[in-house]
Formats: structure tokens, C-alpha cells, sequence
């Protein structure tokens, strides 16, 4: 039987105002186990406090009642106050007298019987209860940045910089990410790269940083502060050490007809290739479905000409095994496939490009050199027209439901920078609505508008037919003139959806972390907790957890980055000790409490048990105390009740029941 | 229910489509081939319904100008399909006419050398239901 | 039957399987019971006919711990319940050397019985090779005949099919015995008031002993040790004292299975007092069915069941008044 | 004392998720915003947490109403806790309404924990709906009615 003492606080007259206090200590004193009651003004003040140290210690509490405020208040200060008593903290359990009865009734007897069946229930309560010690877990100091985008890439340099030791998992051969592939940036239109590759180098130079580009992540185990990550360096067939970077083997490479990923496809490479000039690492890798080489075994070329003798056609992917303390996602995005949208002619036309080819045609490292040009002749466009909303705010299967929050803004920029190097070509953007919440960010749509003289038309495309002669009908609408339009255009841009990057998937999936239906990264809270995957130890960081642009995501980055550091910064972590657990005796090893554990607490393990005699070995479920967060799924999926929750257990909430039915 | 309520729900019911999902992109009427014989434009069909206009709809030259071609049915991104409300207010012009359906015998005489051959081949395939 | 006592005798020779799980017959000529077989001689105790009705699955699980394998004798209904254990890891299927058996419509005694044909000396028709579509009941009364249809369990009238679901092989025919929807029962107390629902559920469940015959049976309470058992509820098997206890205990007993229930029908049929335990199971089934997509447990061994899935449209709790 | 005499004071149990719910209640009591003393909070972590066994044992204990609150679906703490509270309570409830049980003495209702206006809102109106029905009679251990 437990020794329980019950506290009753006055809380100045917030509670005693309209809760006979006296009355419930009286009715106290009748419960079992109870063999202290008492009430004070103030109990979370120093002297109330105090009191109840007393009490713990001069009548050997073995557990105890607060009825007081909301446990959300004081939960924790009435929690240390026992400990530093003695008494274990999870011993201790708060009747809510004052939020959930005399605030919000009026009548003493009535609010006195009430606080009184309250108190009885968590009396109740307490009796079940059972001391809980918190685990400990220890933290591995290296963090996981899986994507070498911006995004990943300030996570990375913020938490190095902290002094942690960091990875980067890079799929593709270089770091550089969207970024890379853009021109100029909204609002201050500064060239991207200028400002991208000094951060790039600075990531490359850092001795905490360790990049593995052309790598994969591959499988994930362990938990917050703990986890082991399989990585596979996929074959560069170029030794990474020896390698100068010189570029002579690009240059000789027969081979020269893959299309280029970095351009979007609209030019080719080489089979051996580095995406872009400022790639770093600068070492090429060979596209193995590209080189005449490994399709046909002869060629050999590269090898040839490399005076460091870097190639190495007998390289082979590599599985990289390391442990991570945090991991964060910035797998960032891609656009949308438009082969559904038939009406645009996105197919049928080489002059009919997304937003993102635009970036390439306009940069001077493109497949046209920086020259504005139609890409089906190489004509100078006189007529072009942009089409926002591709794809975004779609209600059908063809596109997505939500808004894609950049295209607004890079087509603003792009008309503008278009009308500004070619002040004789028209622009037309066809909008649904211009959406431009943020610093200078309307002043930069206007000035679109009334410096540049962009023409913007309210109401959406219908078609785009491509004519005999080359040019574009634009069938459109102007829902402020309430008139149709046709316009020849020389070339249409379209503001083609965001999606997150495909491979996040998969990546959740490794990482337990959820992903919402439009396979956005889950927050762990919407407003308060935005940077947080709900699984602990994952963070998120860009485009991955929803649309964002460039500031956005170095900030949302910078923050990942923070998160990641209050975590390495721990020796070790407490783990909270109200969490599932499962009986043995009990377990049927059915599977069933792992379908519904959000956190992939729960894994099974062959146990050898002596069920009163009958010894055999039993496929029993076991929690991993670290992962689990007590939400109690689990123990109610579970058939045989063999999953219990420490701390609200099943007798524990049945005595509540009980107690306030009685 | 006033009249207009009730008619703007039977739209809503024969049609199927939900009017408060249009976020007046306008694609509808970038879309339609009839756009010019238009007094109601497609994408003001939506805002009509909304406001329980019915009256003004079916009594518009736009109800018998509408292909049924569905091209706005087909590119609407928001599954609104104003070319199912622009059928639902036919279809209501039919019934307070007392329930008669069009009898093919009848046709030779109403038909109008004007009218779009598309627009008969939808009539019969809505009709002979 | 024969084919399968010489199919039997063939595995134990050849040590394919270690003994044989099928059904012997029993002192009545209506009453044959679940039997393990060992030996070749020991087969001449071996029955299959339209008695048979017993599932076999639950006895796979402690099967499945003995060396070697068993060979077991399961109908098509058998097989759900069959995979519903491989999916919840209570049997192994490398134990087990499935038999998938014909089945004709399995036989109730009681149904017989209601048709006065009382005293019963001998049964004829029940094998699975006859083709009489009527049994010819010897008694001391006198010779009687009973349409086979007539005699059939509840649950072969809304039978799931004659496809077996899982087996290594198969022996006999199956025939279609389906002639009913098996929601029309459960349909029918939906459209009733709460007065006659309560009365109708009062009635039937104020027979229950709590003999736990149903819990037993069933494949899938195949707890190592039931909730109303242990002390983690305060709910351990209390005296049978009020009117709510077998309200609590059935309702609980169906929400535990709810999404692993494959609707065997071994419950109605065990139950000794004839309580129409199906009524509860099916009811969640229908709710399941409607409410969240149409789903068989058993029917594979992957497929997410309803109570641990969801979705973001699911249902809210609501929709239980507005349905009405 | 006698049972016609006696005033009806129903017995009400709220389960309420800690993140949004017991904070919403929370919030409607440092609000002000009263509703009947008959209903008495359960603190549970989320509404997954509440085994449909507590509901019966509620019933069986006398209780004349159960109601559970959980964060909106969507914005559970522990991200899909209340999805499948959801479907296990509409479940439940189908089933206790199968057998005859009045349905309004169950109730489930998403409170935000800054929803304390419909926290109040919500109580008095189950509580309400409870008087209404009266007394609990077709389930419940008969030992436990005075």
C-alpha cells in the first residue's frame, strides 16, 4: 500500500474562493493509502514547497497528490520539489482544481464535490502508480545532411561551424543543388552563382564537413542521437585522389550525346562529365549508360589522355558505414512532369519551356550561351508569353492542390530581366493571382509592371496551339475586360508546379519520419515546431518540408542547423519514462502494435521465456524506449494488453474511471 | 428555401459540382471555342450559380450557344466543370417545360440552319437518356 | 475420404509431414472432433463429412511448435483464418502441409433437431462424394429425410466462396452454397429502434454462461492469455452477476478480432446456447466495409488491416447518429 | 432516500489528449467559460491512448455519458494518433448504438487547445444531450446505481 499525501492549494483565492479547501482535506483523509492531507495559500511557492518536503520526509511518502492549478502549470515544479525530497517525480500526480472547477463553476458545494472526485481520482491514481527512472541514451557528435543543395549545404556549414563533425550525402556528382541551375535571384537579382559558390567552397574547405557526392543514402537504423546510416558512394570510375581536374578527358570524350541533367536536357555532355564549371568536387564521374567504353568495351579514350591515371574503369560501388547523433533532411524538389497537360503544348513545341529551362537559356553557361533564342530555330523571341499557375492549385490528379509560392516572384524576374536586356520584346504574363508576401517583394512586381512595362492579363490559358509557321496561338482569357484572347507568341514560359524530389519517399520511409500527401515532410508542429521532423532526431531543412525560396530555405537551414546542435551539444539524452512496454508473459508477437507506432519504436525479437513452466523461445515485441513518445497506439491496438504505457497504464486510467463513477 | 435557393441547388445536384471550388482562373472561358456568342461568359456561370442567379442563366443566349464540347470540363484545375452547370441549366429549361422530352419526330422543324452540328450530337446524347 | 486418408498415409510414409491434423469421428454419428494422427493405422478413425464443420487453423499454432510438419485438413473458409494467423505470426506455414478439402456446405445438428427428427441412429449424405442433395436420417423413430440445404450452418448459406486461399493441395470438390447476403441479418437489426435492438441483444445475450466456448474456438482470439483473463483491466473473470457483464465481454470480445475476424462462423456454431455471436463480428465487418473500403481478412497476408490504417477523410465518429 | 425524489446528476467522463484538448479545457477555465460540474477530465497523452474498454467500464460503472476530445485530425502531437482513435471510436460507437444504446450518450469532438470557447461549448452541449436522455439503464452494473 502506498503512504500518499495530498496538498491542497488555495491559489490565493482562485481556488478557495469557490472550493470548500478544508472540506477536501477532510475527504482526503478517508481515501485509502492516504496518510497526510493538508492545504496552503500558495503550495508551488518556496514555503509550500517546503511543506511538502516535510510532509514526504517526517511521513515517508511513497507517493503524493497536488490539488492545484493545471498539471500543465506546475506538473514539472511540484515533480522537482519531490525529487529533491526523495520522493521519485513520477510519483507525483496533480488534481486539476482550478482551471477544470473553480474558475469556471460557481457554486461552493457543487465545485467542492467536484475538486473532492477529482482528488479521489488521482488518489486513485497515485496508488498504481510505480517509480519511473528516465533512460539515458548517449549522442553521437556528427550530423547527417542528406542533400547538397543550398539547403543542405548552410545546415551543414552552421553546424560545423558549432564545432560538430557533419556529412554531406549528395546524389548527383556535385553539391550546388537548384540553386546552381538558376541565373539570377529575386529580389536583388544578384547572379546565383556568384553567391552560391562561395558557400559551396566554403563547405568543400571545412574540416568538419565531409562530402560524399554521387552517394545515396541506403538504410538507416538506430534512433535520436544514435543512428547508423549505410551510405553508398556509387561508382565514379574516377579516383577522387587522383584526379586534377584538368578536364581534358571531357574534352576527348567521344561519347558526347547524353543529355545534360545540369541544362535541363536541352543540350548534351560528355560520358564523362562534372555537371557545371564550378562542380565541386571538380572531378567528373562516367555515365556508365553513356560510355561506349563500358557498352562496348572498347574506347578507353579518357584513360588515355589522363596523365594522373585517375580513371578507373573497374570501380566499384561502395557501402559507407557511420553513426549520426542527428540527421537532417534537405532533399529540396523538381518540377512537375507535364505530360498531362496536353493543352500547353509543352510537348509538341521546343518553344513552349518551364520556367526552369528559362533559367538555363538565360544563364551564360546554357545551352545558348546567355542569348535569348527559341530553341526550335534559334530565332530572337519578339512576342513571349509567360503562364503562371502550371500545375499549382490543381484539384485533379494532373497537378497539385497547394500553390508552388515562387513562381509568382522568378516570373516577375524573369520578364523584368527579359525587358530589361531586350527592351524590344513584349512580355505578357497570364495570372490567376499575383501572390508576393514578402520583404520588397510586391515593390519587386511592381516595379515589373510600372518601370518595365510588363503587360500582366488576369485570367488563365486555355490553350497554346503551336501555327505552321513556328509561332504560338495563346488562347487566353482577360477576366477584367471579360474578353477572350488569342496572342501569336514566339515562345511560352510556363510557372511549371514544385514537387518535393522523388527519393523522399524512400527516405522517410528509412527515416520513420511522415510525409503528407503530397509527400511534403511532416513538421512536428505546424507553427511551434517547424523545423522538426515529429520523428526525434530528424530535422528538416528547404523545399522538402513545403515551398519555399531561397531566403526562406537558408533561414529554415540555419535553424535545422540550431536544432541539430542542441542535440549534438548533449553527452547524453534523458528519454521520457512514460513509455510503452511490453509484457512478455502477455505478448503474441502478432505485429499488430507496429503497424500503428508512428515512431518504429517497436521491433520483435525471439525471447526465450518461462511462461509459469513452459519455457520456449516466443516472437515478443520490444519498445526502444529512446523512440517511443508514449502516445499509447499501441496499447490499444494491442489485443492481448500485453502494451502498457508507463504512467497512464491501464489500471491507472481504469482507476480514474472508477473513482469518478463511484 | 426561396425559389432561387432551390434553384441554384438543383443545379448544384444535377451537375454535381461544387461552385465554391473555382478560384476564378478563368481557364473555362480561355478554353471555350463559343466564348464570342457569349452574353454569359463560362467563367461567370460559376459566380451566377453562386449567387442563386438561375433566372438570369437560363433565360441567357449563352445556354444554347455552349457546345458541350467540354473542353472547360476537361482543363478546369479546380473540378469545378462549368460546362456540367451550364448542362444542369438546360436540363432545367427541359423540365419546366413539363417533362417532355425532345421526340426525334420533332426535331426536322426546330432545327436552325445556324445551329452548330456538335451541339445536336450532344443534345441527342443527353436526351436519349 | 478416402483419397485423403490414402493422401495422409502417403505423407506420413514418404516423412513429408511428422502426423496428420483432421477430424475423427466421434460417439454420435453427428459429433466428429479435430484429431492429430500419427501413424498410418491410426487413420482408420479418420473422418470427413458434413459434420466436419470445425476450423482447424487455431490448432496450427501449437502445431507449429512441434517438430516436423503437420499436415492439416483446411476447408476454403479455413484458409482466411489460416493466413490471418501467418500474418500475425502465430503459425508458420513451413510447419504446415495444407490439404485444401471440397466442401459441400457443412451440417448443423440443431437444424435437424428443429425439424423434429429426433432420436438419430444414422446419417446418410453427409459425405463429401455423395450426390444426393438429401440426407437419409435413420432413427429409433423410424427412416426420416432431411434436405441437405435445410441442414446447413448459417454461414455456408453466405459461404465466402470454394477458393481456398492458401494450400499445398487440394482434394475434392467444393460446391456454391451461397444463397443469402450475409448482411441481411445485421441490416435488419439496423433498421430497428433502440427499444428492439435492446430487447432483441438483452434476450439473446442474457443466455450466455461465459463458458468461453466462442473465445476458445475462435482463430483469432488466439491470446496467450486473454484480456478477461489477466489483471491488466481489473476485468479477470468476475461472477456472472449482472446484466452487463456479457454486454462488456461480447462487445469487447468483437472489437479485439474487429479487422481480423474472417468471419468463420465458429463462434455461432460452438455456442451452446445458441447465441448468434456472428451478429457482433458481422456487424464491424459491415461497418468496416462501408466506412473505410471493402476488406476480407485472410483474404491475403500483406494488406494493412482497418484498425491499424487510416485516412485523412476517414469517417467521423458522428456519422453513427446521422446514418440513423 | 428514494429514486423518485432524487434530483438526476449524471455522471460524465470527458478523456481529454494532453496536447490540444485537456489544454483547450485549460483554456476555457483561465477564460471563465463555465459548463456543468457533471463532467469530469481524464488526462490521457493522446486520444489513441483511450482503449475502448474504458468507455464500457465507464458505462458499467454508472456512468451516464462518456466523451472523448482529441487534437483535430491532422494535428495530433504524435502525428496520426487521432486517426486511429477516430476510426475506433466511430466503430465503438456504431456498435453500442447496434445494440441499442442510446447514441448521444457518446460523443467525440476535436478541441484545438486554443478552442476553449469550444471546449464550454461542447460540454454543455453533451451535457445537455445527457439530461435529455436521463439515466443511463441499458448498460451499466446495476450494483453501482443507488
Amino acid at each position: 500500500m502506498q503512504r500518499i499525501g495530498v496538498f491542497v492549494c488555495h491559489c490565493g483565492s482562485n481556488i478557495a474562493a469557490t472550493v470548500d479547501v478544508s472540506k477536501v482535506v477532510e475527504m482526503a483523509h478517508m481515501e485509502p493509502g492516504v496518510v497526510h492531507a493538508e492545504d496552503y495559500q500558495y503550495m508551488c511557492s518556496e514555503a509550500g514547497q517546503a511543506k511538502i518536503a516535510a510532509a514526504i520526509q517526517e511521513k515517508k511518502l511513497t507517493g503524493m497528490v497536488v490539488c492545484s492549478c493545471s498539471p500543465r502549470m506546475h506538473e514539472a515544479t511540484f515533480r522537482k520539489a519531490a525529487e529533491r525530497a526523495g520522493l521519485n517525480p513520477y510519483m507525483v500526480e496533480i488534481a486539476n482544481i482550478r482551471e477544470h472547477c473553480s474558475w469556471i463553476h460557481k457554486d461552493m458545494e457543487e465545485a467542492t464535490k467536484k475538486a473532492v472526485i477529482l482528488m479521489r481520482a488521482a488518489i486513485a491514481k497515485v496508488n498504481l502508480n510505480a517509480p519511473l527512472q528516465p533512460g539515458e541514451s548517449r549522442v553521437t557528435k556528427r550530423a547527417l545532411v542528406i542533400g547538397g543543395g543550398i539547403a543542405g549545404i548552410q545546415t551543414a556549414i552552421d553546424i560545423a561551424d558549432a564545432g560538430y563533425e557533419v556529412d554531406i550525402v549528395e546524389k548527383t556528382p556535385s553539391i550546388g543543388g537548384r540553386m546552381s541551375q538558376l541565373d539570377k535571384t529575386f529580389p536583388t537579382l544578384d547572379c546565383s552563382a556568384c553567391i552560391l559558390t562561395p558557400k559551396m567552397v566554403e563547405a568543400s574547405a571545412h574540416e568538419k564537413i565531409n562530402i560524399y557526392t554521387y552517394s545515396e543514402v541506403e538504410k538507416v537504423s538506430g534512433f535520436v542521437g544514435d543512428f547508423t546510416v549505410d551510405i553508398r558512394k556509387k561508382a565514379r570510375s574516377v579516383d577522387m585522389d587522383k584526379c586534377t581536374g584538368c578536364g581534358v578527358c571531357q574534352e576527348k570524350c567521344p561519347s558526347k550525346k547524353a543529355p545534360s541533367e545540369f541544362n535541363r536536357g536541352l543540350n548534351t555532355r560528355s560520358a564523362i562529365y562534372t555537371p557545371f564549371a564550378q562542380a565541386i568536387p571538380n572531378v567528373p564521374v562516367i555515365d556508365r549508360e553513356a560510355c561506349i567504353k563500358f557498352k562496348t568495351g572498347k574506347c578507353g579514350v579518357c584513360s588515355k589522355v589522363c596523365q594522373a591515371g585517375a580513371i578507373d574503369y573497374e570501380q566499384k560501388d561502395e557501402i559507407v558505414t557511420e553513426k549520426y547523433g542527428a540527421i537532417v533532411v534537405a532533399t529540396g524538389f523538381d518540377t512537375i512532369n507535364l505530360e498531362k497537360y496536353d493543352e500547353y503544348a509543352y510537348s509538341q513545341s521546343k518553344d513552349v519551356i518551364t520556367s526552369l529551362e528559362l533559367e538555363r537559356v538565360m544563364n551564360a553557361a546554357g545551352p545558348t550561351h546567355g542569348h535569348l533564342e527559341r530553341l526550335s530555330d534559334g530565332k530572337a523571341p519578339k512576342e513571349i508569353v509567360f503562364i503562371q499557375c502550371v500545375g499549382s492549385r490543381c484539384s485533379d490528379d494532373r497537378g497539385k492542390p497547394y500553390c508552388s509560392k515562387i513562381c509568382c516572384m522568378y516570373t516577375a524576374k524573369h520578364a523584368m530581366l527579359i525587358r530589361d536586356k531586350y527592351p524590344d520584346v513584349n512580355v505578357t504574363v497570364f495570372y490567376i493571382d499575383v501572390r508576393t508576401p514578402g520583404k520588397n517583394f510586391d515593390e519587386f512586381y511592381r516595379r515589373a509592371v510600372e518601370q518595365y512595362g510588363v503587360n500582366y492579363i488576369k485570367g488563365q490559358v486555355g490553350k497554346v496551339i503551336p501555327q505552321p509557321d513556328g509561332k504560338l496561338l495563346v488562347q487566353g482569357s482577360d477576366l477584367l475586360d471579360n474578353k477572350q484572347i488569342l496572342k501569336e507568341a514566339d515562345m511560352v514560359v510556363l510557372a511549371t508546379a514544385i514537387e518535393p524530389n522523388p527519393d523522399v519517399r524512400r527516405i522517410a520511409t528509412m527515416l520513420t519520419a511522415s510525409i503528407d500527401t503530397n509527400n511534403f515532410l511532416t513538421e512536428a508542429h505546424a507553427k511551434l515546431r517547424p523545423v522538426e521532423s515529429p520523428t526525434a532526431g530528424i530535422f528538416l531543412s528547404g523545399v522538402c518540408q513545403g515551398p519555399k525560396d531561397i531566403p526562406e530555405t537558408v533561414a529554415q537551414a540555419g535553424a535545422a542547423a540550431v536544432k541539430a546542435i542542441g542535440l549534438l551539444a548533449k553527452d547524453k539524452l534523458l528519454t521520457n519514462p512514460c513509455t510503452a512496454q511490453s509484457d512478455i508473459l502477455l505478448c503474441n508477437g502478432c505485429s499488430t502494435c507496429e503497424n500503428v507506432c508512428p515512431y518504429g519504436a517497436i521491433t520483435y525479437e525471439d525471447k526465450e521465456v518461462n511462461d509459469h513452466g513452459i519455457r520456449e523461445t516466443r516472437r515478443i515485441a520490444v519498445v526502444n524506449s529512446a523512440l517511443c513518445q508514449g502516445c499509447g497506439a499501441c496499447t490499444v491496438a494491442c489485443p492481448s494488453g500485453a502494451m502498457d504505457l508507463q504512467g497512464f497504464s491501464n489500471r491507472q486510467i481504469i482507476a480514474e474511471v472508477d473513482a469518478i463513477c463511484r | 428555401m426561396s425559389s432561387e435557393k432551390k434553384q441554384a441547388e438543383l443545379i448544384k445536384e444535377i451537375s454535381g459540382v461544387n461552385p465554391l471550388k473555382c478560384m476564378k482562373c478563368g481557364k473555362c472561358s480561355a478554353s471555350c471555342p463559343s466564348y464570342n456568342e457569349m452574353d454569359i461568359k463560362p467563367h461567370q456561370f460559376v459566380s451566377y450559380v453562386i449567387n442563386e442567379d438561375i433566372e438570369s442563366l437560363v433565360n441567357s443566349k449563352s445556354l444554347w450557344k455552349c457546345l458541350s464540347c467540354f473542353a472547360c470540363v476537361e482543363r478546369c484545375p479546380r473540378d469545378v466543370k462549368p460546362g456540367k452547370l451550364i448542362d444542369a441549366a438546360r436540363q432545367i429549361v427541359v423540365r419546366q417545360k413539363g417533362q417532355n422530352y425532345l421526340l426525334a419526330d420533332e426535331i426536322p422543324e426546330l432545327l436552325d440552319p445556324e445551329l452548330p452540328q456538335q451541339l445536336l450530337v450532344s443534345a441527342f446524347r443527353r436526351y436519349r437518356r | 475420404m478416402q483419397e485423403l486418408v490414402n493422401r495422409a498415409k502417403e505423407l506420413l510414409a514418404d516423412g513429408t509431414v511428422a502426423r496428420v491434423l483432421g477430424w475423427k469421428a466421434g460417439d454420435l454419428p453427428y459429433n466428429p472432433e479435430p484429431a492429430y494422427f500419427e501413424k498410418a493405422e491410426e487413420l482408420v478413425d479418420f473422418v470427413y463429412n458434413g459434420f466436419c464443420g470445425a476450423n482447424l487453423s487455431k490448432y496450427m499454432i501449437e502445431a507449429s511448435k512441434l517438430e516436423g510438419k503437420t499436415m492439416v485438413c483446411l476447408k476454403p473458409c479455413d484458409t482466411y483464418s489460416f493466413n490471418q494467423l501467418i500474418k500475425e505470426h502465430r503459425v508458420d506455414r513451413d510447419k504446415a502441409y495444407i490439404v485444401g478439402v471440397g466442401c459441400k456446405g457443412k451440417l448443423d445438428i440443431e437444424k435437424i433437431r428443429k425439424q423434429g427428427i429426433k432420436g438419430i441412429e444414422l446419417i446418410q449424405g453427409a459425405e463429401l462424394t455423395d450426390e444426393a442433395d438429401t440426407l437419409k436420417i435413420q432413427t429409433i423413430y423410424g427412416d426420416k429425410t432431411c434436405a441437405y440445404a435445410d441442414a446447413m450452418l448459417e454461414r455456408c448459406h453466405v459461404c465466402k466462396g470454394k477458393e481456398h486461399m492458401v494450400y499445398d493441395e487440394l482434394i475434392g470438390d467444393s460446391n456454391e452454397t451461397k444463397d443469402a447476403d450475409r448482411f441481411d441479418e445485421v441490416a435488419k437489426l439496423e433498421t430497428m429502434s433502440p427499444e428492439e435492438k435492446f430487447a432483441f441483444f438483452q434476450k439473446e445475450l442474457s443466455k450466455c454462461i461465459r463458458c468461453n466456448a466462442c473465445r476458445n474456438v475462435c482463430p483469432a482470439c488466439s491470446c496467450r492469455k486473454c484480456v478477461f483473463d489477466s489483471t491488466k483491466f481489473d476485468s479477470s473473470q468476475k461472477a456472472n452477476v449482472d446484466s452487463f457483464e456479457e454486454k462488456m465481454f461480447h462487445i469487447i470480445r468483437a472489437f479485439h478480432v474487429a479487422g481480423r475476424c474472417t468471419d468463420c462462423g465458429e463462434c455461432s456454431r460452438v455456442c451452446p446456447q445458441g447465441i448468434p455471436l456472428h451478429l457482433f463480428n458481422r456487424k464491424f465487418i459491415k461497418d468496416i466495409d462501408e466506412l473505410y473500403g471493402e476488406y476480407q481478412a485472410g483474404a491475403d497476408i500483406t494488406s494493412k488491416a482497418p484498425l491499424t490504417n487510416y485516412t485523412f477523410e476517414d469517417a467521423e465518429p458522428s456519422i453513427v447518429g446521422k446514418r440513423g | 432516500m428514494s429514486l423518485e425524489n432524487k434530483e438526476f446528476k449524471p455522471k460524465i467522463v470527458a478523456f481529454c489528449c494532453n496536447w490540444c484538448s485537456y489544454a483547450g479545457a485549460d483554456l476555457a477555465g483561465s477564460s471563465r467559460l463555465t459548463y456543468p460540474a457533471d463532467v469530469k477530465i481524464i488526462r490521457v497523452p493522446c486520444s489513441c491512448r483511450v482503449n475502448p474498454m474504458f468507455i464500457l467500464r465507464a458505462f458499467e460503472k454508472g456512468a451516464d455519458g462518456v466523451i472523448m476530445c482529441g487534437c483535430h485530425p491532422g494535428d495530433c502531437h504524435y502525428s496520426t494518433g487521432n486517426f486511429y482513435a477516430r476510426r475506433r471510436m466511430t466503430l465503438l460507437f456504431s456498435m453500442l448504438d447496434y445494440i441499442g444504446v442510446e447514441n448521444g450518450r457518446t460523443r467525440v469532438e476535436w478541441v484545438s487547445a486554443a478552442e476553449g470557447v469550444k471546449f464550454s461549448e461542447t460540454m454543455n452541449s453533451f451535457v445537455e444531450k445527457i439530461y435529455s436522455l436521463g439515466e443511463n439503464v441499458r448498460l451499466g452494473d446495476l450494483r453501482c446505481k443507488n
